[in-house]
């Protein structure tokens, strides 16, 4: 990536930030997802209960934890088999040129 | 897109185009995973009948406006640490 | 959105249009699935029997009825949110300027 | 996409590559979704071996051929509530 | 598609190539995640074992050997469809002109 | 994208950025997958509190180190039969 132009660069920065918008919106649906279909079972009701408001309350709380720890060691074995000389990234095998 | 300057409009447009685009997809969504969720927990696969009786409508009644409260506590809950997370990720951002 | 030009809403028009497409196919494509799914668990013959066929038959209506009815609460509850002030729309606080 | 007026040419290939790539998308999408379903139908998960017995290659056929059986019926179905579905969305389309 | 001119076929020729590395990564995605929750369930450990290395081997085999039936089966039916004058394709009666 | 005849310039990004885009977007799809993947392989669904304990934070390290170990079986697996697959897909592309 080091060769292009600063136009070229401030393109990329633009797809990059869409990027990074697109998956922190993709990053809440699913936090949304995963608590709604673990917490909420009961239909008895139309407002939350208040054991309900508590498993949804840890539940965001874990599941940003938990997608914390995954990234940073997602990261840490991207990093090691990049730097093995193998092959490669997760994804390096396949794609680009 | 053209690099070669052909005026202030384009970037403009395709700004407010692709903000509007993003957030109507950011509902689509949405509307999909409810409906998947709603479904599951609200409609027994066994399809005696084809319209909805009383007790699964009201179930996915309540289902949406659950949805929704969940979808507010989620969003009040990274509100308060949205800053440290775009922290965070700012300093791994693509330098220039 | 009051801002464009007229050229600028036929092009937001036809970007509207393809979306709407896509969600239609999206839509099919989630019906077929969750009939098939739900509908078709016998493979001692290639062809539907007739109880598959029922289901399958009665499973379509009531996908739709259920994602009509879902799509109208969606709808107001969306609008509630709007007009109350809060945090905006299903995903107004996020996205966007 | 410019706006200057380079020709009638562009949108007309817009809209035909448009087209086709919708298509072929639809189309991957329903064998993803295939391949999904009639692996979960037909395929154990213990892997006992690495290749495909005689029951489940049947299996695998069959759930091919009812896939498709189910998604003329949904297709015929959807036909005759088309019109309504169009003319509900239609009047809540963006205005010119 | 025959009404295209040359350079609208290298256009479309690139957009289809495009789509088919998206297509085989998806497909090495789809591969690796069902092998990785069919096959790995025991976490006291954090290298694959045997037993764990013999079934992601088994399930990669089977699971290209089912993906390649179902396409030839997917392709002929697909063919059989448009040939019957029916509803066409399996997305022909959705989609564009 | 013009096909005026701007310049060697464009088509030369739009490879470059193509190719880096896929790369990021396979990437998040793989990091997406595995969260799923261990997030239901470790975390228990009744949430009795907010924080990890130490057994679902040893199974979450576990569970990444093994996913990319059964990515490089994967990998390598599909290494060995690619060129069989490209060369039957080569046949069915579409003709210059």
């Amino acid at each position: 990536m080091d060769s292009l132009s600063s136009s070229e660069q401030r393109e990329f920065q633009s797809v990059l930030e869409k990027r990074q918008t697109r998956d922190m919106m993709q990053f809440y649906s699913n936090l949304v997802q995963r608590c709604f279909d673990d917490c909420i079972n009961d239909f008895t009701s139309k407002a939350l209960s208040t054991k309900e408001e508590t498993c949804v309350s840890r539940c965001v709380d874990k599941f940003i934890k938990t997608s914390d720890r995954l990234g940073q060691r997602f990261a840490e074995q991207n990093q090691a088999m990049m730097q093995g000389g193998g092959a490669g990234g997760a994804g390096a095998g396949f794609g680009g040129r | 897109m053209s690099f070669l300057g052909f005026g202030k409009r384009e970037p403009t447009l395709a700004e407010k185009m692709a903000a509007a685009e993003q957030e109507l997809e950011m509902i689509t969504d949405m509307f999909n995973r409810l409906t998947r969720s709603c479904h599951n927990k609200c409609i027994p696969t066994d399809y005696k009948e084809a319209d909805l009786n009383k007790g699964e409508s009201v179930c996915l009644d309540r289902c949406v406006s659950k949805f929704f409260d969940v979808n507010i506590k989620v969003s009040e809950a990274m509100q308060s640490q949205s800053q440290a997370m775009r922290g965070a990720q700012g300093s791994s951002g693509f330098g220039a």
